[in-house]
């Protein structure tokens, strides 16, 4: 009796679970934390727009999962991403989808190690966000990666021996690709002619532009975003100086950049996991889409973003999320799954290590005629 | 020229030169000496060889007409501006290269023309700066709330108390300063300035805006005050019935000079004196 | 050569510096207050300038006029709103206005123009460059110098002879005697702000034609470093703006191409603070005395 | 008593038992779990703003001078907390983190207060626009440096490089350039932030009705008349402005050691024209205001995160209007006649109480 009892409990609830997985998906609340206002509204604006085009992709079809997006905005800086996070947490979220920036994501990374709660960070690239902490995932390439990479694509292709280096020397990104990349040259012996930096307020970099042509720079490398770099670019051309230049994936967004003469950045290469003009079928998707919602071209951060949703939905799928999980037992199940799956996304194929970082080949890419060509 | 009420009596005498002081004071060391003073602002003299003694407890004015450079002496004394000629000597110390801190700590006080008091802080509290060197306790002490700070508080509003019955202003005590009326705050920059236990005050007319019965006042205060703080004065002022009245020695200014010095029957006599305060008169016109 | 290729890069920053710094001094001299908001009225402009160009097809001067017409009601705007009502107010009631005005004009920009960065696109400004032997010379640059000349001159002449300069220099020189001598101060100050913000426009025109990235903190940067500027000239004087803006644009560069990039920020300030420490109103205002 | 002593003793009270009455409901809604997480994660960051918020109304309200650098000291402040803690829990094995705590903040508060004496002797001689614009520049000097700043501890030295990371093998990083001070073991707590707020409020509060402070009022209201009254003016300029730049550092340091990172970036110009609009709109002098406004400031943004597209847009209009509103002669004694009849009411009541 009291077995039939106990399996009919079991059937029932196999009953539910199913019905329920055919009939109600399960919702879980992602929190999408970034700067959606201030001076880097433009990066956290693109993660939330990424991030809510996915979710209302994955919303319409026929998944298990559906997607509640909560945003909170970090203003980029390092209290207010506290109370971002804090907020989002008040708010029910299960999971983060952030944050958008490096150093807001170390620190609320790090108060999440310590609460438990998972991130997965669309484009915070530095090391320190996923440093000595388990419950961070990273979607792009981690700085010294990039860095690394570079150096090694410049080397093995005999691009030049020259090398001038700018970069924003206050800003995490630019920083850390820099630093392993001025190793890496040294070891592939390239030589670095010159090395010259800039701050988040800089306009005018005529000097670092002269440093590099003044010695003779054949290839001039860019670890920064595309706001400076076309204005390095403009600068470089008013001085008739026309080495190539080596940008890096946060560089991707520049023939997009209103009103930008796209003739300046012509032969720039860059290596970049995701270009909004691929003819691949799943970018084009998701460009079109963006494009009708938000009238403009997304730029890496948005497509980050959308694969992140893409992601969290794999890896719950693979943990078996429930909307009633704590974020404390949603956080454990996360890492474990993560580090199981594989997303082909529109940044490309992907698989994480215990680490967080995330494993993925970047492309090179020059611009010609205003548009992307692969390379091999 | 205004009815004369009361004249000071004092026999003038001289102690050095063209310098003279109160008889009573000859034998005391002058509190002010000014020897050749003189200021250039811009290759414009505004003051130029200045001489000037005041004795111990002499009440002293200085006169002359608008722009004759009467405040200019008083800077030049407090060291506001460092003279260009000359020096000025308290007490008998020279005090070229001092700061304004540095003479008044050596017995200067003074008051102003356009009246500057704390005016966001209390009557009280106007007095307290003035004993700012005479009652001190340091600040941590302060801080802290030390004994120190209780022992010395006390002291203050005590004195603060003293010095403002002078003017019988006790009551007045806790209003904002910047919200007294006119002739209060003239009286209070007097207070103020007193509590730092001046030896030479230095009043830039005290009475300017006083009614006759204020001014009335004001004379008695200022001889009452010498009378009980044994201390020199001197007083910058249009109101001739006050400086003929209280003053013993004076000394008019015009263009920057010294027209005349004496007793104020030599001064109302000087006919150089008449003629700088009612233009010189055209010939044939008297 | 490299010498010459830096001092050109200076000047063509200080002009950029120097004629924001004109508006700057002028609005304080005579409003005796800091346009903290000055910065953003040249965004404006920018963004207008921008419009004008990108959208509306329009010819660059037309985009130009344009701008500064929107600037100067704008200008004037502020100015009647926000300063006017606190006109006897403590400075430092009016510096958070101007503080507060500063955010409003730089999000309502946010709200319509957006995060994302636009690109000035370029004109007869900048469309060429001219050689000299081995140094290439923008002609933003040689616009940039001539355009501040122009200006200084143009301005010294109205407030030296006409009756709307003669009465700003009244005002700046004492607000209430001019008053009592039958001077509309309101109005006098009201054109002032109108030509100001009018100059905000063309800055901001020069200094996108330059530096051609536009986003809603565009002005804050160049405002700061030309307010500096004003004061290291001495704030109020005109000739001193742009005597301020110049030196400030060549010791940056300089600072930056013979020290260290990292520390250029650090040198310009440092020299400000030295400056002020000998000459403590600038290097041509006048020093005042306190009336003792 | 005089009437003066006792409305200031009433505003001291009131005052302190404002904080502390705050301080326990707060720790009580803690202990009964009551509290959303959000608030809880702000508790001190409100601290640190609040100490910030009255130490710069020491400069701007009871000094009088026009400061626009106060984040710098609070930068100096929160680096030498972060490097103070990471070499004393790296070198010394000092496990407690009260101890570690407390050094770092008196660290961060002493160095603070040296530089805040190097920066004063020059710049305290200018006045007015002219003090404010050096001190910005002097802000800005401080983020500059210290974006070029590395530290790192190996072996229970400390290695310090400028400019260039030129650090031994194996060293582990304290402050590390532009990434800022890494890797900081939180350990900040509400309980020491009550406390550097009660030190705050009794420095300055204190500091306000004694001879020095009366001595800075004094100078503030009118220099000259202050010097000829044998008041050292530079002296006590310096006294008021070193003492905020050391509680500033203070803040600093507790605000610092509250996150697992700091960068040079947080504390701009922007950052001390925030402080400042604390102290402005608390009110220039007053002391309970500060605490009131920071406190406002910091948690309505939070409050109103819903809204948070349009939070800058609504706080630069509220700022206008303030400004506008509190300091129009029209509007004030419009206000002001609007007021006089409850103003009367409640004084005619109080009198006839008197009487009774």
């Amino acid at each position: 009796m009291k077995k039939l009892f106990a399996m009919m409990l079991v059937v029932c609830m196999l009953l539910a679970g199913v019905s329920a997985l055919a009939d109600e998906p399960i919702t879980i609340r992602v929190a999408h934390i970034g700067p959606t206002t201030g001076a880097a509204a433009l990066y956290g604006l693109a993660t939330l727009h990424g991030a809510e085009i996915a979710a209302a992709e994955i919303n319409a079809g026929d998944g298990p999962y559906h997607i509640e997006l909560i945003n909170q905005d970090d203003e980029h800086n390092v209290e207010k991403v506290i109370n971002a996070y804090n907020a989002a947490l008040d708010a029910g979220a299960q999971m983060i989808l952030g944050t958008t920036t490096s150093k807001p994501c170390e620190a609320a990374g790090a108060q999440g190690y310590i609460d438990r709660v998972f991130f997965l960070t669309p484009s915070a690239s530095s090391t320190a966000v996923i440093e000595d902490k388990d419950n961070v995932f990273q979607i792009c390439f981690t700085d010294p990666n990039q860095g690394l990479a570079s150096a090694q694509y410049i080397a093995e292709h005999n691009l030049g021996t020259k090398v001038a280096v700018i970069y924003n020397n206050a800003d995490v990104y630019s920083t850390g690709i820099r630093d392993t990349f001025v190793a890496e040259a040294a070891q592939r012996g390239l030589e670095i002619v010159s090395e010259t930096t800039f701050t988040d307020e800089t306009t005018d970099f005529t000097v670092q532009v002269a440093d590099a042509q003044n010695n003779g720079a054949e290839i001039v490398f860019l670890p920064m975003y595309y706001t400076p770099a076309s204005l390095i670019l403009k600068t470089a051309a008013d001085k008739d100086y026309q080495p190539i230049f080596f940008g890096v994936d946060g560089m991707d967004g520049i023939l997009g950049l209103e009103g930008f003469d796209t003739s300046l950045a012509e032969g720039v290469m860059l290596l970049t996991p995701f270009v909004a003009t691929s003819t691949d079928e799943h970018v084009v998707s998701f460009v079109n889409q963006y494009q009708a919602a938000y009238g403009e071209i997304p730029i890496q951060f948005a497509a980050d973003a959308y694969d992140g949703i893409y992601i969290l939905a794999a890896a719950a799928e693979k943990a078996g999320i429930t909307a009633e999980m704590e974020p404390e037992e949603v956080c454990d199940l996360m890492i474990a799954a993560m580090q199981e799956i594989t997303v082909d996304g529109i940044t490309g194929s992907m698989t994480w290590d215990a680490s967080g970082a995330v494993t993925k080949s970047p492309m090179a890419a020059t611009i010609v005629n205003g548009e992307y060509v692969f390379e091999d | 020229m205004t009815q004369v009420k009361r004249r000071a009596n004092t026999k003038m005498v001289p102690v050095q030169s063209d310098a003279i002081v109160p008889e009573r004071d000859a034998d005391k060391a002058p509190v002010l000496e000014a020897r050749h003073l003189g200021i250039e602002f811009g290759g414009l003299k505004a003051v130029d060889d200045f001489n000037l003694t005041i004795g111990k407890t002499e009440i002293a004015g200085l006169i002359g007409p608008n722009g004759a450079g009467k405040t200019t002496v008083f800077n030049l004394i407090t060291k506001v501006y460092e003279p260009t000629m000359g020096a000025v000597l308290i007490n008998g110390r020279d005090t070229h290269g001092m700061n304004i801190v540095q003479a008044s700590k050596l017995g200067i006080a003074r008051t102003f023309q356009n009246i500057r008091l704390f005016d966001q802080m209390t009557v009280e509290e106007n007095v307290r700066i003035g004993l700012h060197n005479q009652i001190k306790y340091n600040m941590f002490t302060g801080m802290l709330r030390l004994p120190g700070y209780w022992k010395q508080e006390k002291k203050q509003h005590e004195r603060a108390l003293e010095l403002l019955h002078i003017f019988d202003m006790e009551k007045l005590a806790d209003e904002q300063a910047g919200s007294l009326p006119y002739g209060a705050q003239r009286r209070l920059e007097i207070v103020r300035a007193l509590a730092t236990k001046p030896s030479l005050l230095l009043l830039d007319e005290p009475a300017a805006g006083m009614n006759p019965h204020e001014t009335e006042e004001l004379m008695e205060n200022i001889a009452k005050i010498r009378d009980q703080f044994q201390i020199a004065i001197l007083l910058i002022e249009h109101d001739m019935s006050l400086v003929m009245g209280v003053c013993e020695g004076i000394c008019v200014l015009n263009f920057g000079r010294i027209i005349a010095k004496g007793t104020a029957d030599e001064i109302q006599a000087n006919p150089v004196v008449i003629e700088a305060y009612l233009g010189k008169k055209k010939e044939g016109q008297a | 050569m490299i010498f010459l290729d830096n001092l050109i890069n200076g000047l063509s920053l200080g002009s950029i510096y120097a004629i924001i710094a004109l508006g700057y001094t002028m609005v304080y001299g005579i409003a005796k207050m800091l346009n903290f908001a000055h910065g953003d009225v040249i965004m404006v402009g920018a963004y207008i300038a921008f419009c004008g160009l990108q959208y509306w097809g329009l010819p660059p001067v037309i985009a130009i006029l344009a701008a500064m017409a929107v600037c100067t009601v704008l200008g004037v705007t502020i100015e009647g709103l926000a300063y006017r009502p606190l006109r006897q107010a403590a400075s430092l009631a009016v510096l958070i206005t101007a503080i507060g005005m500063s955010y409003l004009l730089q999000n309502i920009a946010l709200m319509i123009w957006g995060a994302n960065p636009k690109f000035f696109p370029p004109t007869f400004i900048n469309s060429t460059t001219f050689k000299l032997g081995q140094l290439n010379i923008s002609s933003a640059t040689v616009i940039t110098i001539l355009a501040n000349i122009v200006i200084m001159v143009g301005l010294t002449l109205f407030t030296a002879k006409t009756k709307m300069g003669k009465a700003m220099r009244c005002v700046s020189e004492d607000r209430g005697a001019a008053e009592l001598m039958g001077i509309n101060v309101n109005r006098t100050i009201s054109v002032t702000f109108a030509i100001g913000s009018a100059l905000a426009a063309i800055a901001g025109v020069l200094l996108c034609s330059s530096y051609p990235t536009l986003q809603p903190t565009t002005g804050s940067m160049p405002g700061i470093k030309a307010f500096t500027a004003a004061v290291f000239g001495g704030i109020g004087s005109i000739p001193g703006a742009m005597l301020g803006g110049v030196l400030l644009g060549v010791i940056e560069i300089f600072g930056k191409a013979y020290i260290s990039t990292e520390l250029g920020d650090a040198i310009v300030f440092a020299v400000l603070i030295v400056v002020l420490l000998v000459k403590p109103s600038g290097l041509l205002g006048k020093p005042v005395r306190e009336k003792v | 008593m005089t009437k003066a002593k006792r409305n200031r003793l009433i505003y001291n009270i009131v005052t302190y038992a404002l904080v502390i009455a705050a301080f326990i409901l707060l720790q009580s809604m803690i202990a009964n779990k009551s509290i959303s997480r959000s608030l809880k994660g702000q508790l001190v960051p409100i601290c640190s703003w609040i100490v910030m918020a009255v130490s710069l109304n020491l400069v701007i309200g009871i000094s009088g001078e026009l400061s626009l650098g106060h984040a710098g000291f609070m930068s100096i402040g929160a680096y030498t907390g972060a490097v103070v803690s990471g070499w004393l829990l790296n070198s010394f094995a000092v496990e407690s983190t009260l101890l570690r705590l407390v050094l770092a903040i008196l660290a961060g508060g002493i160095m603070a207060g040296v530089m805040g004496a190097l920066i004063g002797i020059p710049v305290l001689r200018l006045r007015g626009d002219y003090l404010a614009i050096v001190t910005l520049a002097f802000g800005e000097i401080i983020r500059s440096l210290v974006n070029v700043l590395y530290i790192g501890v190996q072996d229970g030295h400390l290695c310090f490089s400028f400019l260039n990371r030129n650090m031994p093998e194996g060293v582990t990083m304290l402050v590390d350039g532009a990434k800022g001070a890494v890797k900081i073991k939180p350990i900040s707590t509400f309980a020491v932030g009550f406390v550097l707020i009660l030190i705050t409020l009794t420095v300055v509060l204190n500091l306000v009705n004694s001879r020095a402070g009366r001595a800075i009022k004094a100078t503030r209201d009118n220099r000259i008349a202050a010097e000829s009254m044998g008041v050292p003016v530079t002296k006590y300029k310096m006294m008021a402005f070193v003492t905020a730049a050391a509680l500033a550092g203070m803040a600093g340091a507790l605000y610092g050691l509250n996150s697992s990172t700091v960068v040079p970036t947080q504390f701009t110009f922007n950052q001390s024209i925030n402080v400042l609009v604390f102290v402005v709109l608390g009110g220039l002098g007053n002391v309970l205001g500060s605490v009131i406004s920071a406190t406002l400031l910091t948690v309505l943004p939070e409050v109103l995160r819903a809204f948070s597209d349009y939070r800058m847009l609504v706080y630069a209009v509220v700022l206008i209007l303030v400004m506008i509103f509190t300091n129009n002669p029209l509007i004030r004694s419009f206000a002001d006649r609007l007021i006089a009849p409850l103003k009367q009411l409640l004084r005619g009541k109080k009198q006839g109480g008197d009487e009774a």
